[in-house]
This record gives C-alpha cells, structure tokens and sequence, in this order.
C-alpha cells in the first residue's frame, strides 16, 4: 500500500468513512503539543484536534508524529489528513497545501543563556550561533534576516533550547509560550530577552483543493471561537491566556 | 532505569520496527543483489553496464542521502510513499549494491568445471545456477553477506531521519522527552547490540553446516 | 533413447558420431585444423596424441562445451553447421539435445562438492530428466551398486579417494542414459594404485556396449578395450586404426615417437609419466 | 538548476566541512585503529580483552546513536562537546573499530621471519613495528582501509543529526526551503559520488606504488 | 667490539659462545635434552644431524630467539641463567646486548621486502646502531660489494635468485659488525647451481677469521672449512671432532648411518638432497 491511491480523492469523506481523521504533529513541542507521562499526545494543539474531530463528526483521532521537515510532503503524500501542529501560515507554503483559518497566534523569542546580557535583540544576533527547528519559519526568518548567522538546526525545540543552556548555541529563536514552558519544567538555563520578534499567526494545513474539508474546518474553528471552547483549552495549556482574544485582534487580513 | 521500565513497551515496539526494517531489506536486498551480481558477469554488455553503476552509484553516495531522496524527492515525481516503505526501500537499494559484489565474488569463486559438468549435462541455465552454482556459491559470499546484514542493522537507524519511529528514533524521542539522553541511548545501543551478537553467533553456525559437506 | 529418426545428414547411416572439417582456434592459435571422425554405434575409440595436438578440444566440441569455428557436428542425429551465427533459437535446442544424448567424464572429475555421491548421480535425472525424486534415487543407487561404490551412497565427494570420486562421475554420468560417453583423461589425475578401478567400469561399460569415445595414454586400455585408436597432432588426425596395429607398428614417424614415450614408461613407472610433466617430456622429444 | 548556482557558496563550504569530518577523523580512526590492532594481538590478557570489547562495542551498535550519544548524551555527565568535534570523535572512535581489524590482518600477515630477522639484530619492539612490520603490514590492509575511508566519507552525513552543517545538512535545508528536494539531495549525491570516485582512484594508484618492490 | 671485558663466568675465558646443561621443549616435546658446547673466537663450528634433532632450535638458543627451559647461555660477555623468570628488566637487556654482538642468517632470507638490497643492509646500522644515513649506507655499500653484489644494491629482494638473496643476507648480518655468526642451514631453500656462490662467501668471512656457527648438511664446506663438527642426534651431542676424522670416521652408528646418506648423495646429485624430502629420506633409513 505504498502510494495512497484512497477509494475517493476526498480527504474530508475518507476520514469520516473510516472514522479516524489522521492528525501529524511534532508530539515535541509543549505546550502545544508533546507526549504525557504515559506517552500519550496532549498540549493545546492535541485538545484542539479533538474537538475539530468532534465538531466534524468523526469519532477517533490518529495522532501521527512527525516533523517540520516532513509536514508539507506528508500531507501532500496524504500520510495524514491534516497537519495540527503550529505551521504558520506563508505565501511559499501556501503554494504546496491549503491552509485552514488561524487557529493560533505566537510570538517568536529570542531565548538566551540565563548569564547571557550581551544579546539584547534581534541587533545583537548578528554572527551569532543561532538555534532553531529545522523546517520551521524561524529557520526560514534566522537564515534571511539575521546577517551572518550560523544556523543550527535540530529535530526539535527542546534540543535547541537545551544547547543555548549549555553554551553550544548562543541564542534560540522558540516561541514564546514553548520556551517558557521548558525552561520552567526543565530547568533549562534559558531566558526570553527582547522584544517579540514577530507575531506568527498559525493555521492547520491539508491537500491542496479539499474544499470541502477546509469549509467544514473553518467553520468549526469559528464555531470554537465563538463559543468559548477554544479560549477554555488555550487558558488550560498557556498560562491563562485566551487565545480566542488574540484571534480576535488580527487585523482583517490575517484573519482568514 | 525507572525511565527504561516506563518506556519498555515503546522500545519493544521500536525494536520490532528495526528487525522489520533490517529483515525485509536484507531479503529483498539479497534477491536484487543477486540479480544485479548475475548481470554484473554476463555476457551482455549493456546489463553488465547498468550493473557496475548501479554498484558505483550506490555505494558511492551516502545512505542517508539515498532515504532521504526516496521520502522527500520522489514526490516531486508524483511517487509518494510510506515513511516505512520509502525506508525499506532505500535500504533494500543500498544493501543489494553491497550484496551484489558478494555474490559476483562466490559466484566466481565456484569452479569452471562446476559448469561445465552441468552444461554437459545439457542443465538449464537458470536450473544450473540454482542447484549447482547458488549452494556453493552462498557458502563463499555467506561470510561477507553475514556482515552486510549486521551492517544493515545498524543502518536501519537511519530510517528516524524520514521519521519511522525504530530504536533509535524512539530512544531520540525519550530522551528529548525526559533529558535522559544517555540512558536512552544506551538502552537503544545495547538493544542493537544483542541483535548483532546473535546474527554474528548465526552467521558462526550457518557457516560450520554449510562447510559439513567440505569437511 | 534410440529416436534417430531425424532427417539424417547424407551418408551419415547411424553413426551417433559423424564429424567433418572441424575447425576451432583459440585467438590466434590454430587448435583444431579440420578433423574428420565417424563414431559407430557401440564402437570404443582411444584417442591419442602429444599435449596440446586438441584432443580435449575435439570431444568438447562433440557436445558443444566448445563452440567450433566451422564444419559439421552431428552427435545421435542431432546435426549443427558450425559458424553459421543465424538461428539461435534453433542451435540452443540442438545443442540441448546433443548434451541430453552424450554424457562427458573430466579429468579433475567435477562432481559437484555440495551434494553426497547419491546426489550427484541423481541430479541429471531430477533437474535434467524430471524424473521423480524416488525414481532418480533408485536409479542412482543401481548405478552406484554398477560402479562398485553402494556403501559410499550418502558420503561426500570431499570425503572420497580420487578414484571413488571418478567412479562416482562415471556413474553420474550413466544416470542420464546418454547414447555415448565422451571420456577426457579418466584416470591422469589419479595416483596410479587408482588406475585399476576405473579402468575396470570403463571395461566393463564397454562390454554392455557403450559408444565411448575416450582420451587417454593408457596403452593397455587401448589396446584390450578399444576398438580403433586415432592419434591426433597438431590439430589434425595424423593415423587411425585397430589398436594392436596402431600402439605395435604405428605408421607416422611421430607417432613412433610418441609411443616410446607412453608405452615404454609403461611397466616399471609409466603411472607418473600420466602425470602433468609428461606433456613437457614429449615437447622435449620432438 | 539555478537553484544550484543560488545556493553554490553555501554548497561548496558545506563540502569542505565533510571532507574535514572525513579527514579528520580518517587520520585519527588510523592511529587509534593501529593502537586497538596492536592490543589485539597482545600477549597481555588485559589489553587483549579490553580491545576485544572496544570492537565489539562500536563496531555493534549504529554510528548514529554513538554520534548522539556524544553530543546529547556526554553533557549529562558533564562533558560538553562543540558539534564538529563531537562528530569527529564518535567518526573516530567507530572508524577505529573496523580500521583496528583490518590493521591486525595486515599484522598477521606479516612473515614470521620478518620478526624473527629483526629481533635477531636486536631491534627494539616498537622500531621493528614501525619500520619493518608496518611497512608490510600496510600493504595488505591497503585495500580494506581504502573503502573503510569511502564508507566513512559517506558516514560523515550523520554529523547533519547534531546540528553539523555538511553536504547531507545543507541539501537538506536548501531542500525544505525551495521544495526542491530532489535537486538538491542530486547534487550532494553527486559531490559524494565524485569524492568517492577519486579516492578509490587515488587508492589503486598507491596500492600499484606499494606494490612496486613485489613485481 | 671485543670488549668483553665484564666478570666472566669462572671457567668460560675468552670463548664467545658457552653452553652449559641447556634445555628446552615444545610443550610435551623435549627438543634439548641437556646440551653442552663452547665455541672459541674465530673457530667456525658445523653442526649436523638428522631432521628434528634440534640444531634449528639451539642456535636459536643462541640469540634467544627461543627462550630455553633450563641451563646457561653465556654469548660474547653476556650471560644468561635460564629458567628463572625473575629480574625481567636486566633479562631483556641482556637479551638485546647478546643480539646486538651476533647475527643470525636464515634458511629462508627472511629478507626484508620492502627495503632494497642496500636498504636491507644498512637497516640494521640505522635502527640499531643508529649510525648517520650516509655511514650506513656506505657500509652497506662496501658489504654488498664484499658479497659480489655491488651492482644490485638498488633492487628489491623480489628480483634477486635465492643466492643473491643469502649474500644480500649474510651482509646484512655483517652490518651489525657481529661477533660471531649463526648459520642455519643457509643453502639449503636454494636451487643446487646456486650453492656455491653462498659458500664461497662463507668460506671468506671464515678465512677472515669470523666465529661461526653453521647448521648445515654441506659435506664439503665443513671438510674445507670448519674446524669442528658437532652431530647432535635426539636432542644431544652425540658425537664431535675435527670435520676430517668426524667425517671419514664417525664413531657413532647413528652418525656413520647419517653421514652414508649425505655424503653420498653428494657426488652425483647431492644437490638434490639438500631439499626438504632428505630428513623423511633419513628417517626411513635409521
Ligand atoms: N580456452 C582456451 N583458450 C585458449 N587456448 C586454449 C583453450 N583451450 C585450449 N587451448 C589451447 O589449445 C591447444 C590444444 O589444447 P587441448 O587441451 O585440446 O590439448 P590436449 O591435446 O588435450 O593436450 P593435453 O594432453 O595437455 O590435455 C593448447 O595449446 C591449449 O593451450
Ligand atoms: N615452535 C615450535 N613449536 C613446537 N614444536 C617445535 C617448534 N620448533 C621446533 N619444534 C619441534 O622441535 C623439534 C626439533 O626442531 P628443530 O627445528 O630444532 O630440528 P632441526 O634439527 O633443525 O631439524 P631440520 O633439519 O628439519 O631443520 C622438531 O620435532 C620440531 O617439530
Ligand atoms: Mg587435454
Ligand atoms: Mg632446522
């Protein structure tokens, strides 16, 4: 079964045929989404996903991990249905797969050693050791607005955090409530300093041309919006913060 | 090792992958691998072309390089594929450029007049490299191949890069999880390990039957 | 096994052997110059001649081991015209059935090391012949017991004295009921006390009435069993005819030759003299 | 392939990391895998055993769980490692497990009475290896130590699992950010194939020039 | 050289090689089984005897090259008690100094394959002696030219004949400007026409009044040149004395049984003997 040659070319109807909607994520990157105690996914994305499962009517979810290399090929391979897993939403990715409404908003830190006052910003980044995820617009941002930076990437943003404390990276561009929730739990020697240095606004993304599949989501995501459903699970998992507050606040462009 | 205990079902499932992944590639890569050695000493040019580059070519370039080709290039062509099927099929392409040599070397190692008491015969082609040629050939290449596979168990690891979750993925994953990396590590390390005993104790017994006749 | 009723080549009667102008060169070496030789059926034919005349290459090129540059080869009615390049899908059947028909016995035996004596009888019969696995055992096993070397069935070659092990590839090659048997040097690999007992199956084989076409040096064979002895040098066959004729009173000064060599090592020593420097001393003689 | 000559510079640096890595930890594998050979062969038990259990170890387990193990895996007892480094010291240490075996067959092979001529002059041990045993020794381990450095070229691409930018690392980032994968994994494919290709070149050349004294 | 100028074992004055009660055995095997010998300066000493005898083994006692269960080995100055496994560090160094002061040529050249013929000459100066480049090599250069090789210094061993192999290692072994040197049996991997060229060498570093100890079956060379032959049989001495009266008139049968078989041998094709089948050749005979 190696080419996913599926009985209908509707992601939306497969899923609900087999009652599974298929659902990658890095499972790495608390909080929005990284494995438990018993190594079951949970996190803001993963609470988010259920409900979407819910509001569209199928019964189970598939958690699939995987990485921000391989979310674009993934869905477009149809190894999965739907990426939930904080991609932000820009025009080069656009033109691969559709995105749905943004779901969240994040801001990008920059993470230093706790006895680092040297960087203060993004100004003194230059030439540094810059550590970000691999396949992520930080990466992306790092490598074309930070001039003469050497960029190391890693699997995830625990491991990129985890060498900024340690002194092998000299900053990590993370987001902001990813960062503070590893450094707080892992006693990660890292701090956030500096302003934020961009809003990422944030979508899930699926094949390309299922319009059925992007109405019924978007329509949900609205619907969780509206009924308070979202801010419940972004207060439980971001430190009180509601995330349908945020949303609200896009400017009309953004908004989806 | 409370962290091992907690996972112990994770990398039991890991390690099923890894056996899978380095069991399925070994016996696909011994069928393309004989075929590719066949061609290798034919008669036809063209096949014997094809077959030294497809050796140089992929025993030249990394293996890495290769799995990632197959998951993350092939769909640019339309062919798309499952992380564990894109690995098996690196793996299998990569051990069969290996296992080719090893068997073109037995293959010439068995002697001339092993064929020619068979042609005298009036044997079948194929019939005679199967029931004369292959049994003595296998036991020449057996000692080689044997380290191929130990080999390609170990390079099974590198299917985490298209994110197949095997040992060492799992280990990565546990590690990252907890920041116990070296445990982790370890425990995954010690798995392939005992893997790799066994087959070498494997290979030690399969090569003392098949030199019984010899003896 | 008798079926010769293909459309025969003009005069050929029922010789299972019938060979005309046969040509073979190896690069730029001249091996075989046109050799003509007519085997009749159940006849025994010696062949004899100084190192590197192609005696070998002759009876390889009666089953096609070697494929010959030109002339005609017809072995048990099956007749190939040789460089003629066309028809391949035609030669390889004819080659099949020339190879189905003749069975070869090698100087260094050839017995295939990975299967017991048993084994080796029986595998022309499995993978050749098709024939059931018991029939082919029960067939070997008669062959074997025909050979003298029943009790040594389940043993393998590596565990056998060279003389067994010739016994053994006289036997295999009976297993394919072959209408002749095309003998190279049977006994010049062995230890001259091994001579006797192989000597004595190829007697006996051609007492049934065996076609045997057989190089060699051992005079006495020739000259108890054979029914002709053709001497061949330098590509060509120099003199024929009946053995006692022929070893005694040879006509062909290098014949003459050639038989001081063989038969005069003969009684004290001649056993070592079927050795790998014999060819050395006959190019020193001439 | 303009995407090629876009990302031209950042291809060439990364290729000049991978022959670092390849070098490097060729030369270092050599000298470590010459001491581990002689501690093979030793007359004490100790040494014998210990190196017995070094090859088994690395030469047991994936390169790229030791290359994590290092870079992850030491900070937790402390001991922090650059990544080139920490890439050339897992490269080296794997490296030195196999070169140590090829080493001692070409050890073994040596004549006794190359031994026996120069302890009767009175050559100390470590001279006579240098100057008498090595010199032999080489030749015969020529061609083995020859494709371990190929595989270990190729085995340089796993330094891309901790944060090393090589051949492996860059097609992959030039990939992921243009889409173009295939291109890209192409081309780096190309730059292994074409370093692999000289060295087996440069190999035959020094094996014909060792061989000259034997012709 | 001669500075053996260190306490003397009482009783040894001035010979370079003395041999008390010496031992030795190959697991369950006693090759030495108590041998006395002393060899004076200048004296050149044959040794002959039967296949496994142990002449092999006690002259590699000599240099230590094997390491003796029991006895005394005293070589130019140096003594040494075997058997006591105690004071490793003074061991070694004598080791050394007692291989520093001989040197050893091979029966089968042990030639280093890498080095020229000049190179392997010089190594010794160079890696032991640690003399300059240019003196080593102009040693090696005169010593090559002693042994008539002065034109093949820039060969390797791969392109010498067996003789020019042995000169090329009998200089070698001068190199290291011994005392005395160990001979075993250094003609007898060469093709018979090559023995002479060896010899002559050894009969010239003999009448330059060399100490030599020579293993050898050469009848000849020890008639001419040795001053003594010492017939070792079964791990002993059996028999020694001046070659002419040892070699006319042995007074052991086993030596008299011994010497039939290589003396003569000799005339008509001695040469022959010296190959590896003559010890099976004795064995039968005694
Ligand atoms: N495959 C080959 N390629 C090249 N030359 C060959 C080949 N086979 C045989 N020859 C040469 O052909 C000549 C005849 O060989 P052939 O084996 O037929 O001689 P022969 O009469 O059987 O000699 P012998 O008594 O030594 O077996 C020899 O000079 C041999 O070297
Ligand atoms: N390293 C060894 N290990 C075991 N046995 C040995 C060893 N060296 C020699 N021997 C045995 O010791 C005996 C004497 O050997 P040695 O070589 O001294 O005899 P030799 O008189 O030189 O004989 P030859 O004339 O054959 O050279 C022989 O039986 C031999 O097999
Ligand atoms: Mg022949
Ligand atoms: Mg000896």
């Amino acid at each position: 079964t190696g080419c996913s040659a599926a009985a209908s070319d509707s992601t939306l109807d497969n899923a609900r045929s087999k009652g599974t909607l298929r659902v990658a994520l890095t499972q790495a990157n608390p909080p929005w989404n990284f494995l438990d105690g018993d190594n079951e996914p949970v996190g803001y994305d993963v609470d988010v996903a259920r409900e979407l499962a819910k509001r569209l009517g199928i019964g189970k979810v598939e958690f699939v991990g995987s990485d921000f290399g391989s979310f674009i090929e993934g869905v477009r391979a149809n190894r999965f249905d739907i990426v939930i897993s904080g991609q932000t939403i820009t025009a080069e990715r656009r033109q691969q797969v559709d995105f749905s409404r943004p779901y969240e908003v994040n801001g990008i830190s920059v993470f230093v050693g706790t006895g680092n006052t040297s960087i203060t910003g993004l100004a003194s980044l230059k030439g540094r050791r810059i550590a970000v995820t691999e396949g992520t617009t930080q990466a992306e941002y790092a490598r074309t607005k930070i001039p003469g930076a050497r960029i190391k990437t890693y699997k995830n943003a625990t491991l990129a955090l985890t060498d900024v404390g340690q002194g092998r990276a000299d900053a990590a561009l993370v987001s902001k409530f990813q960062g503070a929730y590893l450094a707080d739990k892992n006693d990660l020697r890292v701090k956030a300093t500096g302003a934020l240095l961009e809003t990422e606004v944030n979508g899930m993304t699926f094949r390309k041309g299922q319009q059925d599949l992007k109405g019924k989501v978007d329509k949900a995501l609205n619907d969780m919006i509206g009924d308070g459903t979202l801010s419940a699970i972004s207060r439980r998992w971001l430190g009180g913060l509601d995330m349908a507050a945020e949303l609200r606040k896009l400017p009309a462009g953004q908004a989806g | 090792m409370d962290l091992i205990v907690r996972d112990f079902p994770d990398l039991l499932r890991a390690m099923g992958v890894t056996l899978l992944l380095g069991v399925v590639s070994f016996v696909l890569g011994c069928i393309l691998g004989a075929l590719v050695g066949l061609a290798r000493i034919s008669r036809f040019r063209l096949l014997k072309g094809l077959a030294i580059a497809y050796v140089s070519v992929f025993r030249g370039t990394p293996l890495l390089i290769q799995i990632m080709l197959v998951y993350y290039g092939l769909p640019q062509l339309g062919i798309l594929i499952e992380p564990i099927p894109s690995a098996i099929l690196a793996l299998t392409l990569y051990a069969a450029a290996y296992l080719s040599e090893n068997f073109r070397a037995g293959i010439i190692a068995v002697d001339r007049g092993q064929w020619e008491a068979a042609h005298s015969m009036g044997m079948p082609y194929w019939r005679m490299l199967r029931r004369i040629v292959a049994p003595q050939a296998i036991r020449v290449a057996l000692p080689p191949i044997g380290s191929r596979f130990i080999a390609l168990m170990k390079d099974t690891s590198l299917a985490s890069a298209v994110t197949v979750v095997e040992l060492t993925r799992a280990a990565e994953t546990i590690g990252s999880s907890t920041f116990r990396y070296m445990e982790a590590f370890l425990v995954a390390a010690a798995a392939y390990w005992l893997i790799n005993t066994a087959l070498s104790l494997g290979q030690g017994a399969l090569e003392r039957r098949l030199g019984r006749a010899y003896a | 096994m008798n079926t010769t009723d293909q459309p025969g080549t003009p005069g050929r009667t029922d010789s299972p052997i019938h060979i005309r102008g046969l040509q073979k060169r190896f690069g730029a070496l001249e091996v075989l110059k046109g050799v003509d030789l007519t085997v009749a059926r159940g006849e025994v034919v010696v062949v004899m001649g100084p190192s590197g005349s192609g005696k070998t290459t002759l009876i390889r090129c009666m089953n096609l081991l070697e494929e010959p540059d030109a002339g005609t080869v017809a072995v048990c009615g099956c007749s190939v015209e040789c460089g003629d390049r066309a028809r391949r899908r035609e030669r390889a059947r004819q080659v099949r059935e020339i190879r189905h028909r003749t069975a070869m016995v090698f100087q260094q035996f050839n017995l295939f090391p990975h299967l017991t004596a048993l084994g080796n009888v029986a595998e022309g019969p499995l993978s050749v012949r098709r024939m059931p696995r018991a029939d082919a055992e029960a067939l070997a096993r008669r062959l074997l017991d025909r050979v003298g070397l029943a009790d040594k069935a389940a043993e393998y070659p590596a565990r056998l004295s060279g003389g067994q092990k010739q016994r053994v590839a006289i036997a295999r090659a009976l297993a394919m009921e072959p209408e002749v048997v095309l003998f190279d040097e049977p006994t010049s690999a062995l230890d001259p006390e091994l001579h006797a007992e192989v000597l004595q199956v190829m007697r006996e084989l051609a007492r049934d009435g065996m076609t045997m076409v057989v190089v060699t040096h051992e005079v006495e064979f020739a000259r108890e069993v054979s029914d002709r002895v053709v001497f061949m040098d330098g590509g060509v066959v120099l003199e024929e005819g009946p053995p006692r004729e022929f070893l005694s009173r040879p006509a062909h000064p290098r014949a003459q030759a050639f038989l001081r060599l063989v038969a005069h090592d003969l009684p004290e020593e001649g056993a070592d003299d079927e050795g790998p420097d014999k060819p050395t001393r006959w190019e020193r003689a001439s």
